[in-house]
C-alpha cells in the first residue's frame, strides 16, 4: 500500500492546535480539508483572470471560459464520462438533487407514480423527493437495511413495478458506510424502464467511479466533500437523460432565446447553469480532481480499507461501545459512527474535543436511518487521505478519557 | 482537564442518569416541545398550573448530559413553586449562564445557596457552543408558560 | 469627491497586461474583480477553520459556524435589515429570483394572477416567472420603457389591478443603466396588496440600499458584482415574507424534522439554505462588504457618477456614437451600452480587447430590452470603484482606432 | 495593430458592408438557422438543391463583421456547384481555419486560388474565440444539406 503520510503537508490546516493539542480531524464525510494546491488555483484565478464566462469577447473573458471549461473536462475524465457536456457544475449535492427531483417531478411524474429509494438515504436525497411528493401526488417507497447495515434487497421483487419510475440510492452512507448496492438496483430499473439516481457525495471522494461501469442515470457529488472548495457541485447525467431533463432554474447563460412570454433553452449543460456560474469554485475542483488523480483512486481507497480497518480494530478495545456499520472494511466506506456506553454522542464529540479531535455527533441528516437504528445520535469518526493510524490510536486514548469524565472505569 | 471536569460535575451525571419526574402528567396540564435542530436534543415538558403556581410536571425527550441534566434539575426547582418564584429562578439561570446579560447571581461563598443543584451548571459558560442545550428546558418552560396563559 | 485611486493597489488583476497593454477592465457590471482583502478572508478560512457549519461540536465547526453567520451579520447591517435572519445565503442573484418565484408560484398563486415586470429586465428576472407560469398559469405583464430610458409609469393605472400579486424589477438596469423606479412601484403594490420584488445586481454594490428605506418585500444581489467570490449572493427578505414563503429546495440543514413521508422545516433563514451552503463564499462577501463600507458607499455612488459622466461627455465626442440610457449621470448607473457606427459591438470589442481594454458585447442577458431597443447587440463599458477617468481616455482613444479599422475617418 | 488589420481586412469589409444575396428564396427550397447563443449572431439560410447542386441560395440574419461576411462570401462559393464541390470548399475552409485538423489546403504564391475571397478570413485564426463567428454560415449550411438530404 502507497504510504499517502507526505501529503499532510499540502493540508495548512492539519498543522493547526485545538484545545492545545494538535488537531486530528476526523470529520471529512461532512466536509474535507483543502490542499494548497486547491486554494492556489484559486487564488490565481481571482489573480490573473477573473472574468464572468461565456460572455466576453476580452481576453480575461476568454481565459476564464477556458479554465471553466477546462474544470468541466477534468471532472469529466475523472468520472470517465461520455463528454464534458455531460458534467453540469451545481451549488453542491444537494442543488443537483433538487434539479432532478423538480425536473422530473414537474414536468415527467404522474400521480401514482413511485420513487423508490433506501431507509440509509441523506435528508438532501430524500425532502426533495417528499416536496415533489406533494406536488405531484408520486409515492416514496424505502428499502431497509438488514442486520448487516445493507440495504436490504430481498423485498425489492415485491416492490418493484412499471409505477417505479425512479430509483435514487446513494453510493455510500456519510452514517454506517455501506456501500448502495447500485449495480443491482441498476439492473432493477432496466427491468421495469426506471431510472436510477445515485447519490455519489460520500462515493465518488473515496472510491474510483467509473460512470460508464456503474450504469447509472444520474451522479451527483460535492467538490467540498473531496478537497475542492465549497459551493460547487456536479451533476453528470448521460447525454439522453439530459436532453430530456427539463431545467429547473431559468435566467441568464441558460437560454438560447428570451421573448416576453417564453424562452427557449441553451444546450447541455448550460441549461442547467442559469445565472453566474460558480466559476473560481470548478476550477478549485479542478485542481482537487487533478490532486486525487495524482494519488490515484485506488491508492486512495486502499488507504481507506486500511485506516477504517484499523479503526473498528482498535474501537473494538473499546469498553461498551458500539459501532453502526458493516464490519468487513472492504466492503464500507470510511464513515464510522459509534455509541460509547452511556455517553451521549454530543458529550463524547465535546470531550474529544477538549484533546483536539474533531468528530461529528448527532443525526447526520439522516433521521430515518437513525430511527431504523433506534438511536437518537451518534458520534462519528471519517477519514480521508491525510489521515493515519496515529490520528486513530489518538482517537481511541480520547474515547478512554471520555470513560473516566463518565465515571466509568477507563 | 480541569475544564471538562468542571463541565461534567458528579451532580449532572447523577440527574442525567437518574432523572427526575420522567414521564407524562394524566389530567389537565399543558404540553410544551423543545428542539435543537442543530443536534436534535429533545425535551418534552408537561406543567400543571393551578392557583399560580406549578403543582406538577413531568418530562420527556432526549438528548446530551446537559440538556437532560439541566431538564431534571428544573423539576427540583420549579415544582411546587409560584410562577413568579419560577420567573425568578429562570431569570437567575440565564444570567449564571451568561444567555440574559447581568451579573452573575451566585454567592460564591455558599454553592447551592441561590439555585440548589443548577449552579452545578456554571461550568457549560466555558463551553459556549453548550449553552444551547442547558437552556433548552427553560426555552421550553417559556413556552409552556405562555400556553398557560398565565 | 474623495478620490479613489489608491485602491487600484489593492487589486493585483490590475497590474496585469492584456495583448501588451496594461489592463483596462470596464466589465465590472459582469463581474469586478477582487480585492486582496477578500481573497485573503477566504484564503485564511480554509487555512486555519474549514469545517462544515451548524453542525459540529468541534472547534472548527464553531468556529466556521461563527465566521459564516458573522458574514450574514455583516450583510445585513450592509443593507440595513431588521436582523440577521433576513438575510438567506444563495449561489447568486438569479438562484434567488427562482426560489422567490418558485416559492410563490408552486405554493401560493393561481391561475389568472399576474406578475408584473418591466422591459429592461435581466434574463434571470424573467425566465424563472416564464418558468411558474408554466406551471401555474399566471400571466405576465410588462412595463415599458419611455424615450428617455426610464421605465414608463403612465401606464401603470392602466395595468394595475388586485390580480397583480407581484411586481418584480431591476434596480438598476444592467444594459442601459436606468434605476428602477423602486419607490413609485412599492406604493402601487400597497395599494393592490401585492409584494415587490427588487433586482438588485446591479444596484446594491453601486448605490446606498437600505432595505427599510426602500420599502420592497425582496431584494436580491450576487456577491460576485461587489467585489466578492463567485458562488454566493443573497435574498433579503422582510422577516414576514420569508416566514410565508416556502422552501423551495430541500436537503441536510432546511429541516428540524425529517420523516419517511413529510419533514418540518428549520427555523428562517435556514429554512431556505438546503444543504452545505457556500461558506467561504460567504465570507468572502462579508470581506468584501466591509471593504465597500470602508470606502463608504456613498462615495461609491459619487466616485460612478463622476466616472460616468466623464465617460458619457467623452462618447458624445466619437463620431457616429450612441449610448442608449438617461443622459443624466446623477439619475442613472455606471452601464453604459453604446453602438458605434456600423461596427458591430463584437467587432468594437474584438478592437478594444486588443488595446487592453475589457468590455462586453452583446444582449447582457436582457433580449426584451435589446428588441425594445432595436438593436441586436450593443458594445458595454461598465465602471466600479478602481476605474479612473484615464481608463475611459483610454476607451475613447481606442474607439477611434475602431473606426480607422472599419475604415471610418478617426 | 496587425492583427487587427489581417482581422479586417478591406474585403471582409465590403462583404459586411455588401453582403451578397439577402433576402429569402420563394418557390421551393430548404431553410436552416444558425444561431450562436453566447454573442447572439443569427443566420438565416435559403438554398435551392437541384440535380445534385445548389441553384440558389440567400441569407438573413445578423451579427458581426466575420459572420456576415463570411455568410457573403459563401453565397460566391457555392450558388451554381454541384453539393461536392461544395462539400469541397467547406472542407477545405474548416481546413484553413483551423476548425478541423490537417494541413492549411492554402496556396500562399497564388492568393485567392483555392476558396477566392474567402482566404481573407485566414486573419480569423489568431483569434479563436471568433472562428466560431467565421464559422456560423458553414454549420447552418450543413444543416441545410442535412434537411435537404443529399
Ligand atoms: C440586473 C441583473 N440581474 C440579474 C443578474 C444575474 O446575476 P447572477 O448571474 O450573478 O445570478 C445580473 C448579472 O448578470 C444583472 O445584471
Ligand atoms: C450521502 C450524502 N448525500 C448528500 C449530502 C449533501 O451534500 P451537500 O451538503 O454538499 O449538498 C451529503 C453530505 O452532507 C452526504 O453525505
Amino acid at each position: 500500500m502507497t504510504d499517502l503520510t507526505h501529503l499532510r503537508d499540502d493540508f495548512p490546516i492539519l498543522s493547526r492546535e485545538v484545545n492545545g493539542h494538535p488537531l486530528v480531524y476526523l470529520d471529512s464525510a461532512a466536509t474535507t480539508q483543502k490542499p494548497v494546491q486547491v486554494l492556489d488555483a484559486v487564488d490565481h484565478y481571482y489573480r490573473t483572470m477573473n472574468a464572468n464566462v461565456h460572455r466576453g469577447a476580452h481576453a480575461l473573458s476568454v481565459e476564464a471560459t477556458d479554465a471553466y471549461e477546462g474544470a468541466r473536462a477534468r471532472v469529466a475524465s475523472f468520472i470517465n464520462a461520455g463528454s464534458p457536456n455531460e458534467v453540469v457544475f451545481t451549488r453542491g449535492t444537494t442543488s443537483a438533487l433538487n434539479i432532478i427531483a423538480y425536473g422530473y417531478g414537474l414536468n415527467v411524474l404522474k400521480p401514482g407514480d413511485k420513487v423508490l429509494l433506501t431507509i440509509m438515504e441523506h435528508h438532501s436525497n430524500i425532502v426533495p423527493w417528499q416536496l415533489i411528493a406533494r406536488h405531484t401526488g408520486v409515492e416514496l417507497v424505502y428499502l431497509d437495511l438488514t442486520e448487516d447495515y445493507e440495504v436490504d434487497l430481498s423485498q425489492l421483487d415485491r416492490i418493484l413495478d412499471d409505477a417505479v419510475k425512479i430509483i435514487t440510492v446513494s453510493g455510500m452512507s456519510n452514517v454506517t458506510g455501506t456501500l448502495g448496492p447500485v449495480t443491482q438496483l441498476v439492473a432493477a430499473a432496466k427491468s421495469v424502464g426506471a431510472i436510477v439516481v445515485v447519490d455519489g457525495a460520500q462515493l465518488v471522494p473515496h472510491y474510483p467511479t467509473d460512470v460508464e461501469a456503474l450504469g447509472a442515470d444520474f451522479l451527483v457529488f460535492s467538490g467540498h466533500k473531496m478537497l475542492g472548495p465549497t459551493g460547487i457541485g456536479v451533476m453528470w447525467g448521460k447525454a439522453e437523460r439530459l436532453e430530456e431533463l427539463e431545467p429547473t432554474e431559468g435566467g441568464g447563460e441558460m437560454i438560447s432565446d428570451v421573448q416576453l412570454y417564453e424562452s427557449r433553452w441553451a444546450a447541455v449543460p448550460q441549461k442547467f447553469e442559469a445565472g453566474t456560474p460558480p466559476i473560481a469554485q470548478a476550477i478549485g475542483l479542478g485542481a482537487a480532481v487533478d490532486y486525487l488523480e495524482k494519488i490515484g483512486m485506488t491508492a486512495v481507497r486502499e488507504h481507506e480499507v486500511d485506516i477504517t480497518g484499523y479503526a473498528l480494530e482498535r474501537l473494538a478495545d473499546v469498553p461498551e461501545l458500539t459501532v453502526y456499520g458493516p464490519s468487513d472494511p472492504s466492503r464500507r466506506g470510511g464513515a464510522v459512527s459509534f455509541e460509547l456506553a452511556d455517553i451521549h454522542a454530543h458529550d463524547v464529540a465535546t470531550i474529544l474535543d477538549q484533546y483536539g479531535i474533531a468528530v461529528r455527533a448527532g443525526h447526520h441528516c439522516a433521521k430515518p436511518l437513525m430511527r431504523h437504528l433506534e438511536v437518537a445520535a451518534t458520534a462519528r469518526a471519517s477519514f480521508y487521505v491525510y489521515n493515519t493510524h496515529d490520528d486513530v490510536d489518538r482517537l481511541v486514548d480520547a474515547l478512554m478519557e471520555a470513560r473516566k469524565v463518565f465515571g466509568l472505569d477507563g | 482537564m480541569a475544564d471538562l471536569k468542571e463541565l461534567y460535575r458528579q451532580v449532572i451525571l447523577d440527574h442525567y442518569r437518574n432523572p427526575r419526574r420522567r414521564g407524562k402528567l394524566s389530567g389537565p396540564h399543558v404540553h410544551a416541545e423543545g428542539l435543537n435542530p442543530s443536534c436534535g436534543d429533545e425535551f418534552f415538558l408537561d406543567i400543571r398550573v393551578e392557583d399560580g403556581a406549578i403543582t406538577d410536571a413531568a418530562i420527556e425527550g432526549q438528548g446530551c448530559s446537559i440538556s437532560q441534566a439541566s431538564g431534571s434539575m428544573m423539576m427540583d426547582a420549579i415544582v411546587g413553586k409560584t410562577i413568579d418564584e419560577v420567573r425568578g429562578v429562570s431569570g437567575q439561570f440565564k444570567l449564571m449562564m451568561g444567555i440574559d446579560e447581568g451579573e452573575d447571581p451566585l454567592d460564591h461563598e455558599r454553592p447551592g445557596a441561590v439555585l440548589g443543584d443548577l449552579e452545578a451548571l456554571q461550568g457549560v459558560r466555558k463551553f459556549p457552543v453548550r449553552i444551547k442545550c442547558a437552556d433548552l428546558p427553560w426555552t421550553t418552560l417559556a413556552e409552556a408558560l405562555e400556553r398557560a396563559e398565565v
